[in-house]
């Protein structure tokens, strides 16, 4: 029985690690549509930023800034040539994940390294360790900081503008390249920050992001498009479903009914959680 | 033939229709006009089954459209068009219109090559005078050649009922003149509703006319009658004229 | 007559090559190789149908191809095990034939199951899926997803499916050692005549009224509701009919190359596979084959060559595709024959 | 469509004759083509890639020494990018292209299951280098790493001896941890132990707070642990942030060696047991000259581990059994092999003629917070390899068949 109430905790914790990698997909994906498939290679550069810094605090603004770069770079250099081609974006980016993995692999090597975790995040709280708590704690912050610049900055709302009507925006003198620029750099920043939160419970190493990439998108999916309260919902749903169907059959199965709930759920509401109503013809 | 009673469309607490009623009979040409967010796609959306009424009837003959999906009630008989016209690009103009005509055709049927052309398509072609440009490309049509397609695949599916959602909206003065001729003639042997904002388009050709404003039925008549009443004067007139009815760009 | 002839002249010659010439110059081991990238090129047929033609993303064709590789896998182990118990079953703990494997004993059941199961699992997902409506990223996502589901359930169920070993150890088909090089080249025979059937028979109904509507349902799925078709229906007979082909692929794959596991059919098998569709020109259905034959030449040479820098070209190669030759390979050979023309 | 088809093919043709021309001239007389097949790309090349290495040490030395009958290895090498048919079609290539006389080769279980059909079609030799779960015996296959009863087993007899009366079963979803996890099992009935949770994850998971929960509540002596790769790090960051240290819950390991410490962080894996038969600080005059020349070779900061020394070992002994026989012809070799022994990193070891596997010793080391691995108890003498635990009558009712 006690396992069962410790399993509410944990539930939250892995819906606030969900959260936390989708919530830079929330911006590239929900805002622009883009597909990044590099996202998994973002958080993985934020890991590996922590490595080199060996310094935990210091890493969680370093990681922001040097996936936020990546992101800007692979903004401009290639993914604004596809806007409207979600599709091609996607195998794009693929392609690009391909590149950053080899390449971190010959960077650093292909064995896992070890990031120290800080001392103050051992011991915990009842069944949640330090470090977990600090997940929520930073997953929390992130949603407020990203609903406070959505909302409540000029930036943001050009931003929410775009979103809605790219042409209008245009023709209303909003520059959209820099948009974009500024969401993908923000979006790939937040995916630098979670890859900085993970060293504490996972392995850092090359392949790191493949783990997490098709997790993140199911609760971009589930959350629907564009919308933070939808992933807040999602990431916290899928992680009680995630921790409950583990615990009660095993972490394969568990997987396996998550998937089979979340296309049972799409029936119900395909658009996801919430979405953005549109009358506009595709 | 085409009976709305009661209807109501709500977007997110905005009521776009407010217990719309309208008759329309087989055989007439029917338009409906109205300011900005009067309703009148929404109207033709609930008509077509892209839009779901939260209350309200929509009966055709004898069936009732409420709840059915967009392609069973095409396959009713009703056809439409859209404000921006939506044609198929990659496709020849002829491939559009086949196409159209086809749709009654089991599915397997259909992954048989085509050979020659269906009466249907030779007469929607025709009418629509698009013979000469019938193996171009419909992605290299001028605007008024793609409406004019829209409306030679809604004839091509042979529909009892017509719904054109603005079809001379962003036309030379040419175009028009040849549109209104073509809607005469198909009038002749078919239901039509016409969403229309052209004023003088709407003198030229209409025969009646439904005002909707904010979501309801306003008046209900002849071009005359409906132009000398006072309440459609206030709601056109009362503000802008030219802003209300005027040619949209 | 004439014009059919030059029509098909290109096809023929390709045919020629394929089944005469190829067989007659490459050494078994490469002939076996050729086979492999050959049953590739069926799955790519289906995703250039699929995607090229339907605009349907789909990131787990894998699935079907391993579903299709299982079923004649389960046949191909039974008549190994001659009444008993498949190998890993026994080292699984399995004592009694699980009700599932019983009718796969039977090759013709095998075969049109290998076609079948991916049809009618591709069926429930586009059911569900499309008429939900749920497309574009989100369906290439989902499917995806099954990718990565199908695998864990398949390796999670070590004595139905032999985990992550997957199935290998197979002797015969039909009666003929799989061993024998002669075996071998009828298997490549084999592979090569489905390909072409197939590709013929893709290639009409491309060409068809269907191929006319597919097109639509990919540029304007809304519209053609209104032109009366459900494109949900029209979705889900195609990505029905590319998960069949993917499926006899899978079928054709096991004997040929002789294990089928899990990691065949994964997501980054899938999307191996995209890309090469895309690298060949996924508006062709002769580029999707070209693509899948290619890339998986290319896999093998530079695999052989230097290991690590497969990573990197196929990463690159695929940027420069897209950003540069989105049509692929079939693209730039058209347009620098037109150049040549003008 | 029509541009396209006269291009398309032409470039059938093409990539036809370069299919064809991978053909390579005949080996010179006096050299010996060996292959060497492991994973350099994809998950498993962090392990593999070591094995190579040392493999390729021995190739090194041996031929510094003279050679084989007087010729030079030549190694092949080829990429089996953690794919099994990639392993099977490698194999094939290196077999019959290159006709290789040997190849080593092979890590996961899946990759020997994938290419034990292919050797024993072409009758070739594999030497496979790392521990596994057993029931096998191709006669085409020589076992240089250690089969269950010369890891598992002494595991097991050690927790027993220390008392670890109640167990908890973690391990990935594959073949390896369930057939190690049925063994336990059928060791803890005979043996008075009680198994209080078998729970195993997918390759690569990484969330291990429910699992961690659920062996938290059971409350075990000890676990054992099988899980591969990555996931080793997930769980015993969350198990040490759950508060769980290796005094409370010790966690016994048995496919976690000194390359994998350094990348799950010494902090939280200090002081657990793990079970093999090679750690780099294994004192014996050949494991001396075996770390000193591989770190000269491949960097100071390299470290050792069971698996390379079981590579490294098999070029030594199929060198010593083609020496035996006079030639690399295989069923001679395979007639020579019986009976060879040779002192080791790991101490004597002996091919087993009727199984092909090795005596080994059986050792139990603690990992340091340096990162190497300290022995604490060893088996004696080298055990006789069961791959089928034939002499265990407690075993008899594992379906081992054969």
């Amino acid at each position: 029985m006690s396992a069962f109430v410790n399993q509410l905790p944990i539930g939250l914790s892995i819906g606030a690690v969900l959260l936390l990698i989708a919530l830079g997909l929330t911006f590239t994906f929900g805002q622009m549509g883009v597909i990044n498939m590099a996202h998994g290679e973002f958080i993985m550069a934020g890991a590996y930023t922590a490595f080199l810094l060996q310094n935990f605090v210091l890493a969680l603004p370093a990681a922001f800034l040097v996936a936020g770069v990546m992101g800007l770079i692979l903004e401009r250099a290639a993914i604004r040539h596809f806007y409207g081609r979600p599709l091609d974006t996607l195998l794009l980016t693929w392609g690009v994940s391909l590149v950053l993995q080899q390449l971190a692999r010959d960077l650093f090597g292909a064995p896992n390294v070890q990031v120290p975790a800080p001392s103050w995040l051992s011991g915990g709280v009842g069944i949640l360790p330090y470090n977990r708590l600090f997940i929520m704690a930073l997953a929390i912050a992130g949603v407020v900081a990203v609903w406070l610049y959505l909302n409540r900055t000029g930036l943001g709302r050009r931003t929410q503008a775009v979103v809605q009507n790219r042409r209008l925006a245009a023709t209303s003198g909003i520059d959209t390249g820099r948009v974009d620029m500024l969401t993908f750099f923000i979006g790939s920043g937040l995916a630098g920050v979670a890859g900085v939160a993970l060293t504490l419970i996972g392995p850092v190493g090359p392949t790191l992001g493949t783990y997490y990439i098709v997790d993140a998108f199911l609760v971009v999916v589930a959350g629907g498009l564009g919308q933070l309260r939808g992933a807040v919902l999602a990431a916290i749903g899928l992680g009680l479903l995630n921790s409950y169907a583990e615990f009660w059959s095993d972490a394969s199965l568990a997987k396996v009914i998550v998937f089979a709930v979340l296309i049972a759920f799409l029936q119900i509401r395909p658009q996801g959680l919430f979405a953005l109503r549109s009358r506009v013809l595709t | 033939m085409l009976e709305l009673r009661d209807v109501q469309v709500v977007f997110d607490g905005f009521r776009a229709l407010d217990g719309v009623d309208l008759t329309v009979p087989e055989g007439e040409l029917r338009f409906l006009i109205g300011p900005n967010g009067a309703g009148k796609t929404t109207l033709i959306d609930v008509i077509t089954g892209l839009t779901r009424p939260a209350a309200g009837s929509v009966r055709f003959g004898e069936h009732d459209l409420v709840g059915r999906k967009e392609h069973q009630i095409v396959r009713l008989g009703v056809g439409r068009t859209f404000q921006t016209s939506v044609v198929f690009e990659e496709l020849t103009v002829l491939e559009n219109i086949d196409l159209a005509a086809s749709f009654r055709r089991p599915l397997w049927s259909l992954a048989r090559r085509r050979r020659g052309v269906s009466e249907a398509v030779e007469e929607a072609l025709a009418r629509t005078g698009l013979e000469e440009l019938a193996e171009r490309s419909a992605g290299v049509l001028s605007h008024g050649q793609r409406q004019w397609l829209e409306i030679g695949m809604l004839l091509a599916q042979r529909p009892k009922l017509l719904l054109l959602d603005e079809p001379v909206a962003g036309m030379s003065g040419d175009e028009r003149q040849r549109t209104g001729e073509l809607l005469t003639r198909i009038a002749d042997d078919h239901t039509v509703i016409v969403v229309e904002h052209d004023m003088e388009f709407l003198r030229r050709h209409a025969s009646t006319v439904t005002v909707l404003h904010e979501g309801r039925v306003l008046v209900e008549g002849s071009v005359e009658q409906v132009s000398a009443d006072p309440r459609v004067q206030e709601v056109y007139l009362g503000r802008k004229a030219s802003d209300a009815v005027g040619n949209r760009p | 007559m004439i014009r059919m002839l030059r029509r098909n002249l290109p096809f023929a010659t390709v045919a020629v090559i394929a089944l005469v010439a190829a067989p007659l110059l490459l050494e078994p081991f490469r002939l076996g190789l050729l086979a492999k990238y050959l049953c590739y090129a069926i799955v790519a047929l289906g995703i250039g149908l699929v995607w090229g033609k339907g605009g349907m993303l789909t990131l787990g064709q894998g699935v079907f191809f391993g579903l299709g590789g299982y079923s004649m896998a389960m046949y191909l182990k039974l008549t190994e095990a001659g009444g008993g118990l498949p190998d890993f079953m026994v080292w699984s703990g399995v004592e009694h034939l699980p009700a599932l494997w019983v009718p796969f004993a039977n090759p013709v059941f095998a075969l049109v199951m290998a076609v079948l199961g991916p049809m009618l699992i591709a069926v429930i997902l586009g059911t569900l899926v499309f008429r939900q409506r749920v497309r574009g990223a989100y369906f290439a996502i989902l499917t995806q997803a099954l990718a990565a589901a199908m695998v864990i359930l398949l390796v999670g169920q070590q004595g139905l499916t032999g985990g992550t070993n997957g199935m290998t150890n197979f002797f015969e088909l039909f009666g003929q050692d799989l061993a024998e090089d002669s075996t071998q080249r009828l298997l490549y025979l084999a592979v090569a005549v489905v390909l072409g059937a197939l590709y013929l028979a893709t290639r009409q109904l491309v060409n068809s009224r269907y191929g006319r509507l597919l097109v639509a349902v990919r540029d304007g799925e809304d519209r053609v509701r209104f032109l009366g078709y459900d494109p949900a229906l029209v979705k889900t007979v195609t990505f029905a009919l590319s998960a069949g082909m993917a499926g006899l692929a899978g079928a054709l794959f096991v004997p040929v190359v002789g294990i089928i596991s899990p990691a065949l059919l994964g997501v980054v098998p899938s999307l191996e596979l995209v890309v090469a569709v895309a690298v060949g020109g996924r508006h062709v259905l002769a580029g999707a084959v070209l693509g899948a034959v290619v890339m998986g030449y290319a896999k093998t040479a530079f695999s052989e060559q230097f290991a690590d820098g497969w990573l990197y070209l196929q990463g690159a190669l695929f940027i420069l595709v897209m950003t540069l030759a989105p049509k692929g390979v079939i693209g730039v050979m058209g347009r620098l024959r037109r150049a040549r023309t003008t | 469509m029509r541009i396209s088809r006269p291009i398309l093919s032409a470039a059938l043709v093409l990539a036809l004759a370069a299919c064809g021309s991978g053909a390579k001239p005949a080996a010179e007389s006096n050299e010996i083509k060996v292959g060497l097949l492991h994973s350099l790309s994809g998950t498993m090349a962090i392990s593999e890639v070591t094995v190579r290495d040392a493999e390729l040490l021995a190739i090194d030395e041996i031929n510094k020494a003279g050679g084989v009958l007087g010729k030079k290895l030549v190694p092949v090498v080829e990429d089996g990018a953690s794919d099994w048919p990639t392993f099977a079609e490698k194999a094939t290539k290196l077999i019959r292209q290159d006709k290789v006389a040997t190849v080593f080769g092979g890590w996961t279980s899946a990759s020997r299951k994938a290419m034990l059909p292919v050797f024993e079609r072409y009758k070739a030799l594999l030497w496979y280098p790392v521990q596994y779960e057993g029931l096998e015996s191709s006669p085409y296959i020589f076992y240089t790493g250690a089969t269950t009863n010369q890891q598992i087993i002494p595991g097991l007899d050690y927790l027993k001896e220390e008392g670890k009366k109640k167990l908890f079963l973690v391990g990935s979803d594959y073949v390896f941890p369930r057939t190690a996890n049925k063994i336990i099992k059928a060791y803890a009935a005979a043996n008075g132990m009680e198994i209080l949770g078998e729970e195993y994850t997918p390759l690569g998971h990484t969330e291990y707070s429910t699992l961690v929960n659920k062996v938290m509540q059971a409350k075990p002596d000890a676990v054992f642990n099988t899980l591969n790769g990555d996931s080793n790090v997930a769980f015993f960051k969350q198990l040490k942030s759950a508060g769980a240290s290796a005094e409370t819950m010790p966690v016994l390991s048995v496919s976690i060696a000194e390359e994998e410490v350094t990348g799950i962080g010494v902090d939280n894996i200090a002081g657990q047991p793990v079970a093999w038969n090679y750690y780099q600080t294994t004192d014996t005059p050949a494991n001396e000259a075996f770390v000193t020349a591989y770190k000269a070779k491949y960097g100071q900061d390299k470290v050792t581990s069971d698996p390379m020394e079981a590579g490294y070992n098999a070029v030594y002994l199929w060198a010593e059994a083609v020496k035996k026989a006079g030639t690399t012809e295989v069923e001679a070799v395979k007639k020579a092999a019986p009976g060879i022994s040779l002192d080791r990193p790991e101490g004597k070891v002996t091919i087993d003629g009727e199984n092909q596997h090795l005596y080994k010793t059986a050792r139990i080391g603690v990992i340091q917070p340096d990162g190497l691995i300290k022995e604490v108890w060893n088996s004696g003498e080298p055990i006789k390899p069961d791959p089928y635990l034939k002499g265990y009558a407690w075993a008899s009712g594992l379906g081992t068949g054969q």
